[in-house]
C-alpha cells in the first residue's frame, strides 16, 4: 500500500484563531480513512484547505507526489479530488439526469460544441446513466432535482463527484439529517465506492466510522490528537478526554 | 425504465426540430395575425422581433447564466450607431454595415466582460452594467462630431437589395418583415443551439450553484465571460435591425430605462425559459402600441403589469404555462401508471 | 491642477464662487445618496424608486410652495416622501427579502416607471420653473461675492440635516439597530428589536432625505418628470464612489462630484459637454484603486 | 414547567434535524443537552428562540404558547439566545453591544453596573471595538448581553468552545455564580463533564432524538450510556 495522499504541517489561522494547526495527515491508496473530532475540532476548515477553498497559512498538500497547495477548486478537482458537501449541494433547478451529465462533462474539458454537437456527448451521456445507476437514482433521472427526498439528494450529491472519477473522495458527514435506513444505505454505497476509489471522510456517527474505515485521524481545536485503527482510537485516552472533556 | 433517460435525452437534441418549425410557422403567420386578428400592422411585428431577439440574447446571461445585467440596450446603441456611421458617411450597404457593427460591437463585448465579469457578480454588477450604459449614452448625446448628439444619426436609407437578384424591396413593411423574420429564426436556431448545447449546460449549472459548478472542476469566470460575450450577439444584431426599422438610431436607445424595458419583457415571458424572452417583447412591444393609443402613460400600465408579475409569478408568462403544462402531464401519468415522472425539462 | 491655479490667481471670487456651486450641487447628491446608501446598507435593496421620490419630492413642494410657501414646502413634500416609502416597504417590498436580491431591484424599477408615469399624468410634461420667493430669492454678500440666499440656505439645511442623521445613527437607539443590523440583522432581531419595524422606518428616512433632495433641487434647476432618471444614476455613482453602508461615503463621494462636475463646467473650455461623464470617469479611477470605494466595509458588496 | 418545549420537528431544507425532541426546563434549573456532534443541540435551542421555527411541535413559556412567533418577540417574552458562533457586532463597542440589548426593554436585576461587577474585564474594555476582543472576551459579552436582557431563561450554545482553557474555566464559573444567581438556564456543551457538572438534569441527543434523560448525576454515572451517546 503506497500513500496517495499528504499534508504537511498543514494549518489555517483566522486572525488569532488557530482554526488547524500544523496537522500532517497521510492516506494510503484504497483505504477508508476517516476524520473526527467535536465540535470546532477545524475539520470542515481542513477540508476546505485541501479542495482549494482556503488558501492554508502554512504547510503543504501533496497528491499523488505533486504540491497542489493554494491552487483552485476547479483544477484541484481535475487532478483527481472530488468532494461532498454537509448541506446538500446539487443544481436543485436541473433534472436528476442534467445534474450528473454536467458533472460527467466537465472531464471532456471546456470544449463548447455550441454549433456542431460534439461526438464525445453520447459517451457523456452513457456514463451519465451509468452513473445515475450505480447511485440508484434511475427511476428518478428526469424529476427536478431540488424535488428529491434528503437521502435521494444525497446520493445524487455522491453521483455529482464520482462523475469526475475521481481517484480520491471527500466525504463532509454524508449521513447528516439522515434516517436510520438512509443511513444504512449510505455506508453500503460508500464501501461499494471504495471499491474503486480512495476515500477521507469526516463524519459524526460513530458506529459508521468504526465498522467503515481503516485508519481514523481525531481533531481537537486545530491539531491532530491520535491517529490509528478503530480499536486503538476507541482506547486512546486522549480520543476519550477530547469527547467527553475534562472537568477544567 | 432503465434506458428511458437515455433514449429520452436522445430524443431531446431533436426535439428542438418541433419547436424550431412550429417557430417558424408563427413567423409566417406573424403578419397575417398582427393585421387581421389583432387589427395593426406588420411593422409592429417587425418591431416585436427585433427586441424578441434582442431579450432572447440578453436571457442568455440573465435567465440561463443568472446574472442580471441593466445595461444591455448599449449592445443595441452602439451596434446601432456603427452601422449607421459607415451607412451615412461611407455609403456602406446592408452586408459590411452589418459585418462591422457586429465585430466591433463584439470587440467591446469582450473588452467589458474581461474587466466587469471577474470584479462583480449580484446586484453589484447589475449597478455596474447600468454605469456602463449610461457613459455609452452621454458619449452619444455629447459627441455631436460622430453621433450627431441628442438628435442621433437620421436618414438610414433602407437596404434596397439584400441578396444580388432578390425580389425583396426593404422599402416594403412586409418585405422587410420577411428579412428580420429570418434572421430571427436564424438568431433563435444560434441561440437554442447555445443553451442546450455542452456550454449551455455548464451556464445553467452556473445560475443553479456557482460553487458546485467550480467543484465539478468548470472555471466558472471563463464560462460567465463567454455568456456575456455570446449574450451580447443577438443585441448587437438587434441594434443594426432598429437603425434600419426607425432610419435612425439616437442616444435614448442605450438610456438606462431602456436596458430596463429589456429585463421587462424577459421577466414578463419568462426569464427561466428559452421561449419567454421573445414572448415577453412581442407582449410588451404589443402593450406599448396598444396601450399608447389610449393612454400617453402605457408606461405607467406596463410598469403595474411587471410588478405584478415580480410580486406573484417570476417565473413569468412562459413559466406559468409550462408548470400548468408538467402538473397536467404528472396528474395524467398519475393516474395512469404512478410512476414519479415529473419531469424537470429545463429551458425548453 | 495649473489651470485651476490660473483661475484662482486671476478671478479668485470667481473660483471661489465656483467652488460653492459645486459644494450646492454636492449637497444634493450627498442626501440623494445617503438616502438611497441606508437602504441599501441595511436591508440590501438597490432603491431606484429613490430616483422617482426624488422627482416626486420636487414637484410636491412645486405645488405646496405655491400655498405654504417655499421653505415648509420642501419640509412638507420630504415627510410625504417618508409616508410613501414607508408604506411601499410594508406593503410591497417585504414581501420580496426571501427572494433572490434581483426581484427587489426589478420591483423597485417597476415603481420608478409607475410613479414617473403619475407625475407626467398629474403635472404635465413640461419643465416647470420654480423661483425662490422672499427672504429666499435675494443674495447676501459673503464677501468675495454676492451669493444667492437660497444656496446658502440648501448648504445650510443640507449640513443640518447630515448633522442630525449622524447624530441619529451615533446617538440614538434607532441608530444604534442600524449600525447593528447593516452588520448582522437577525442577531439584532434575536435581542428582541422588532426589524420589521426598523426596516420600514429606516426606508421611510431614506425616502425622505430623497424628498428633502427632490424638493431644494426644484428651485436651482428646472424640474420635469424625468429628473429622477439622471439623478438616480449619480446617486447610485456616489454609493459606488463612496462605499455600500457609509455615511462617509455617502457625504465625502456626493461632494466630489458635485464638485468635478461644477469645476468641469465653469474650468474648462466646453467643459459642460463632459459634465455628465466626469462621475463615471472618477468612478473608474476609484475602482481601480479602491474596489469597494472609499469608505467601504470588505464584504458587503456580493 | 417554566418551559414546556413539546415533540419539536425541525428540518434544514429536507434535512430532519429534531425529530419529536421535548424538552422542559423550571424556573431556576440548570439542563444540559449533551450529545455528539450533529445530533440536534444546537437546533433545540435553535427552534426555541424562533431563530428556525419548527415544523411540527410547540413551545410553551410559563404557559404562553411562543409557537412559530418571530424571534424578536419570544426575546421580549423572556428567552435570551446566546448563539454558538457568538455574533457580536465588531463594529460596535462593548457598551453599544449591551446598550442594544436592553433596547428591548426588559427590566430587572441586571443593569451596566451588575453586568460589569459580574464581568470586571468588559468594564476595562467597554470602549473597546467587539472586533478587537479577545475569543474569551468575546464569550463573556455574549453572556453579558443575554443576562443583561433580564431574561426569564438564558439558552446558551456551546458557550466553552474553542477558548483556551483558563478563559474556559472563568466561563464555567460564571456560569455556576448565574446558577447560584437563581438563574434559569438550557445549555449545550461538547464538554459533557463540565454540562454535567453544571446542571442539575439533563437529556441526551442522537441522531434529532431524545435518548436518555435523568438527572445530571445518574448520567454521569451511567457508564453504558456515556459510551454509547457521547464517547468514541
Amino acid at each position: 500500500m503506497s500513500v496517495i495522499f499528504r499534508t504537511e504541517g498543514l494549518s489555517k489561522y483566522f486572525d488569532s484563531l488557530k482554526a488547524v494547526d500544523g496537522v500532517d495527515f497521510a492516506v494510503e491508496e484504497g483505504t477508508i480513512h476517516a476524520i473526527i473530532g467535536p465540535n470546532g475540532a477545524g475539520k470542515t476548515t481542513f477540508f476546505n484547505m485541501l479542495t482549494g477553498n482556503f488558501a492554508p497559512t502554512a504547510g503543504k498538500i501533496i497528491f499523488r507526489d505533486e504540491d497542489i497547495t493554494g491552487l483552485p477548486p476547479h483544477i484541484i478537482t481535475r487532478k483527481g479530488i472530488g468532494r461532498s458537501f454537509q448541506i446538500s449541494n446539487i443544481f436543485g433547478g436541473l433534472s436528476v439526469y442534467e445534474n450528473v451529465r454536467v458533472a460527467v462533462q466537465a472531464t471532456y474539458g471546456d470544449a463548447p460544441g455550441i454549433l456542431v454537437r460534439p461526438k464525445w456527448l453520447d459517451e457523456v451521456d452513457e456514463k451519465a446513466q451509468e452513473i445515475i445507476e450505480r447511485v440508484g437514482l434511475t427511476q428518478f433521472s428526469r424529476v427536478q432535482a431540488a424535488t428529491l427526498s434528503h437521502g435521494d439528494e444525497k446520493r445524487l450529491e455522491i453521483g455529482l463527484v464520482i462523475a469526475a472519477n475521481p481517484t480520491l473522495l471527500l466525504f463532509d458527514e454524508p449521513t447528516a439529517g439522515m434516517s436510520l435506513d438512509e443511513s444504512h444505505q449510505t455506508m453500503d454505497m460508500l464501501q461499494d465506492l471504495a471499491k474503486r476509489h480512495t476515500i477521507v471522510l469526516i463524519e459524526h456517527d460513530m458506529d459508521l466510522v468504526m465498522s467503515l474505515s481503516k485508519q481514523i485521524t481525531v481533531l481537537q481545536n486545530g491539531r491532530k490528537i491520535a491517529e490509528g485503527s478503530p480499536a486503538e482510537i476507541r482506547g486512546n485516552a486522549l480520543v476519550q478526554q477530547a469527547y467527553l472533556g475534562t472537568a477544567i | 425504465m432503465a434506458t428511458s433517460a437515455l433514449s429520452a435525452h436522445r430524443r431531446s437534441s431533436w426535439n428542438g426540430l418541433v419547436p424550431l418549425a412550429a417557430w417558424a410557422i408563427v413567423l409566417v403567420l406573424l403578419p397575417w395575425f398582427m393585421q387581421h386578428v389583432l387589427k395593426s400592422n406588420v411593422a409592429l411585428a417587425t418591431n416585436m422581433l427585433i427586441f424578441g431577439i434582442a431579450a432572447l440574447g440578453f436571457n442568455l446571461l440573465y435567465g440561463h447564466t443568472g446574472e442580471l445585467s441593466f445595461g444591455h440596450a448599449a449592445f443595441i446603441g452602439l451596434a446601432g450607431y456603427f452601422a449607421a456611421y459607415q451607412i451615412l458617411n461611407h455609403g456602406w450597404t446592408w452586408w459590411p454595415a452589418l459585418g462591422l457593427a457586429f465585430a466591433a460591437t463584439m470587440l467591446f463585448a469582450f473588452i467589458l466582460a474581461r474587466v466587469i465579469v471577474p470584479r462583480s457578480t449580484g446586484i453589484y454588477f447589475s449597478m455596474l452594467m447600468l454605469a456602463v450604459g449610461q457613459v455609452l449614452l452621454f458619449i452619444g448625446e455629447r459627441w455631436n462630431a460622430v453621433t450627431g448628439g441628442d438628435d442621433g444619426l437620421q436618414g438610414i436609407p433602407r437596404p434596397t437589395y439584400i441578396l444580388p437578384g432578390s425580389p425583396l424591396n426593404m422599402n416594403n413593411e412586409l418585405h422587410f418583415y420577411v428579412l428580420v423574420a429570418v434572421i430571427a429564426w436564424l438568431a433563435t436556431l444560434f441561440m437554442w443551439r447555445v443553451v442546450h448545447s455542452p456550454f449551455g449546460a455548464v451556464c445553467h449549472a452556473i445560475r443553479e450553484n456557482k460553487q458546485r459548478a467550480e467543484f465539478l472542476g468548470y472555471n466558472v469566470t471563463r464560462y460567465k465571460i463567454n455568456a456575456f460575450v455570446l449574450s451580447a450577439t443577438l443585441p448587437a444584431i438587434a441594434g443594426v435591425l432598429l437603425g434600419y426599422y426607425d432610419g435612425a438610431v439616437n442616444p435614448g436607445e442605450m438610456n438606462w430605462t431602456e436596458s430596463g424595458d429589456i429585463v421587462m419583457m424577459t421577466l414578463l415571458g419568462g426569464a427561466p425559459t428559452f421561449w419567454g424572452p421573445i414572448l415577453g417583447a412581442g407582449l410588451f412591444k404589443f402593450m406599448q402600441q396598444y396601450v399608447s393609443n389610449y393612454t400617453q402613460f402605457w408606461e405607467g400600465y406596463i410598469g403595474i403589469v411587471f410588478v405584478g408579475f415580480v410580486l406573484f409569478a417570476p417565473q413569468g408568462i412562459w413559466g406559468l404555462a409550462e408548470a400548468w403544462w408538467r402538473n397536467m402531464r404528472a396528474g395524467r401519468a398519475s393516474k395512469t401508471a404512478g410512476a414519479p415522472e415529473a419531469s424537470a425539462e429545463n429551458a425548453s | 491642477m495649473p489651470l485651476a491655479t490660473v483661475y484662482l490667481t486671476i478671478m479668485p471670487n470667481q473660483m471661489i464662487a465656483t467652488i460653492f456651486d459645486g459644494l450646492t450641487r454636492g449637497m444634493l447628491y450627498v442626501l440623494l445618496a445617503l438616502g438611497l446608501n441606508i437602504i441599501l446598507g441595511l436591508m440590501g435593496v438597490i432603491n431606484f424608486a429613490h430616483g422617482a421620490f426624488f422627482a416626486l419630492g420636487a414637484y410636491i413642494t412645486f405645488t405646496l410652495s405655491q400655498r405654504l410657501g417655499l421653505f415648509p414646502a420642501i419640509i412638507a413634500a420630504a415627510l410625504c416622501m417618508a409616508v410613501l416609502g414607508m408604506i411601499m416597504e410594508s406593503t410591497f417590498i417585504r414581501r420580496l427579502y426571501s427572494r433572490p436580491p434581483e426581484h427587489v431591484l426589478m420591483f423597485t424599477f417597476g415603481a420608478f416607471l409607475i410613479i414617473v408615469q403619475i407625475i407626467r399624468k398629474i403635472w404635465g410634461d413640461t419643465p416647470q420653473p420654480l423661483s425662490p420667493t422672499g427672504f429666499l430669492a435675494g443674495s447676501i454678500n459673503l464677501g468675495f461675492s454676492q451669493y444667492p440666499t437660497f444656496r446658502l440656505l440648501v448648504v445650510a439645511l443640507t449640513v443640518l440635516v447630515l448633522i442630525i442623521v449622524y447624530l441619529i445613527l451615533v446617538r440614538t437607539n434607532l441608530g444604534l439597530t442600524i449600525r447593528a443590523g447593516t452588520r448582522d440583522s437577525e442577531m439584532v432581531s434575536i435581542l428582541g428589536i422588532n426589524m420589521p419595524l426598523t426596516f420600514t422606518i429606516v426606508f421611510g428616512l431614506g425616502s425622505l432625505l430623497g424628498g428633502l433632495a427632490g424638493g431644494l433641487e426644484a428651485p436651482l434647476y428646472n424640474i420635469d418628470p424625468n429628473m429622477g432618471a439622471t439623478y438616480i444614476i449619480i446617486a447610485f455613482l456616489v454609493v459606488i464612489v463612496g462605499g455600500i453602508g457609509s455615511f462617509w461615503g455617502a457625504v465625502v463621494g456626493g461632494l466630489i462630484i458635485g464638485l468635478l462636475q461644477e469645476l468641469t463646467v465653469q474650468l474648462i473650455p466646453g467643459g459642460s459637454s463632459a459634465e455628465d461623464i466626469v462621475p463615471f470617469a472618477f468612478m473608474l479611477l476609484i475602482l481601480l484603486v479602491r474596489p469597494r470605494g472609499l469608505f467601504g466595509a470588505e464584504g458587503l458588496f456580493d | 414547567m417554566f418551559l414546556e418545549a413539546r415533540e419539536l420537528n425541525t428540518y434544514y431544507g429536507k434535512s430532519h434535524v429534531l425529530q419529536d425532541v421535548s424538552v422542559d426546563v423550571d424556573r431556576g434549573e440548570v439542563v444540559a443537552l449533551i450529545g455528539r456532534n450533529g445530533s440536534g443541540r444546537s437546533t433545540t435551542l435553535k427552534t426555541i428562540a424562533g431563530v428556525t421555527p419548527p415544523k411540527r411541535g410547540s413551545v410553551t413559556l410559563d404557559g404562553r404558547d411562543i409557537t412559530g412567533m418571530k424571534p424578536y418577540t419570544i426575546a421580549r417574552q423572556g428567552v435570551a439566545y446566546v448563539p454558538e458562533e457568538r455574533r457580536i457586532f465588531p463594529n460596535l463597542t462593548v457598551l453599544e453591544n449591551l446598550k442594544l440589548a436592553t433596547l428591548a426593554g426588559r427590566k430587572g436585576r441586571w443593569d451596566y453596573k451588575k453586568v460589569f461587577a459580574f464581568f470586571p474585564r468588559l468594564d476595562e474594555r467597554k470602549t473597546n471595538a467587539g472586533k478587537s476582543l479577545s475569543g474569551g472576551e468575546q464569550q463573556m459579552l455574549t453572556i453579558a448581553r443575554a443576562l443583561i436582557q433580564n431574561p426569564d431563561i438564558i439558552l446558551l450554545d456551546e458557550p466553552l468552545e474553542g477558548l483556551a482553557p483558563v478563559v474556559a474555566q472563568a466561563i464555567q464559573k460564571a456560569i455556576m455564580e448565574m446558577k447560584a444567581e437563581g438563574m434559569t438556564m438550557l445549555l449545550v456543551e461538547q464538554n459533557a463533564r463540565v454540562a454535567l457538572a453544571v446542571s442539575d438534569r439533563a437529556h441526551v441527543l442522537s441522531d434529532g432524538r431524545i435518548v436518555a434523560s435523568g438527572t445530571s448525576a445518574q448520567l454521569r454515572d451511567d457508564q453504558e450510556l456515556v459510551q454509547r451517546y457521547l464517547s468514541v
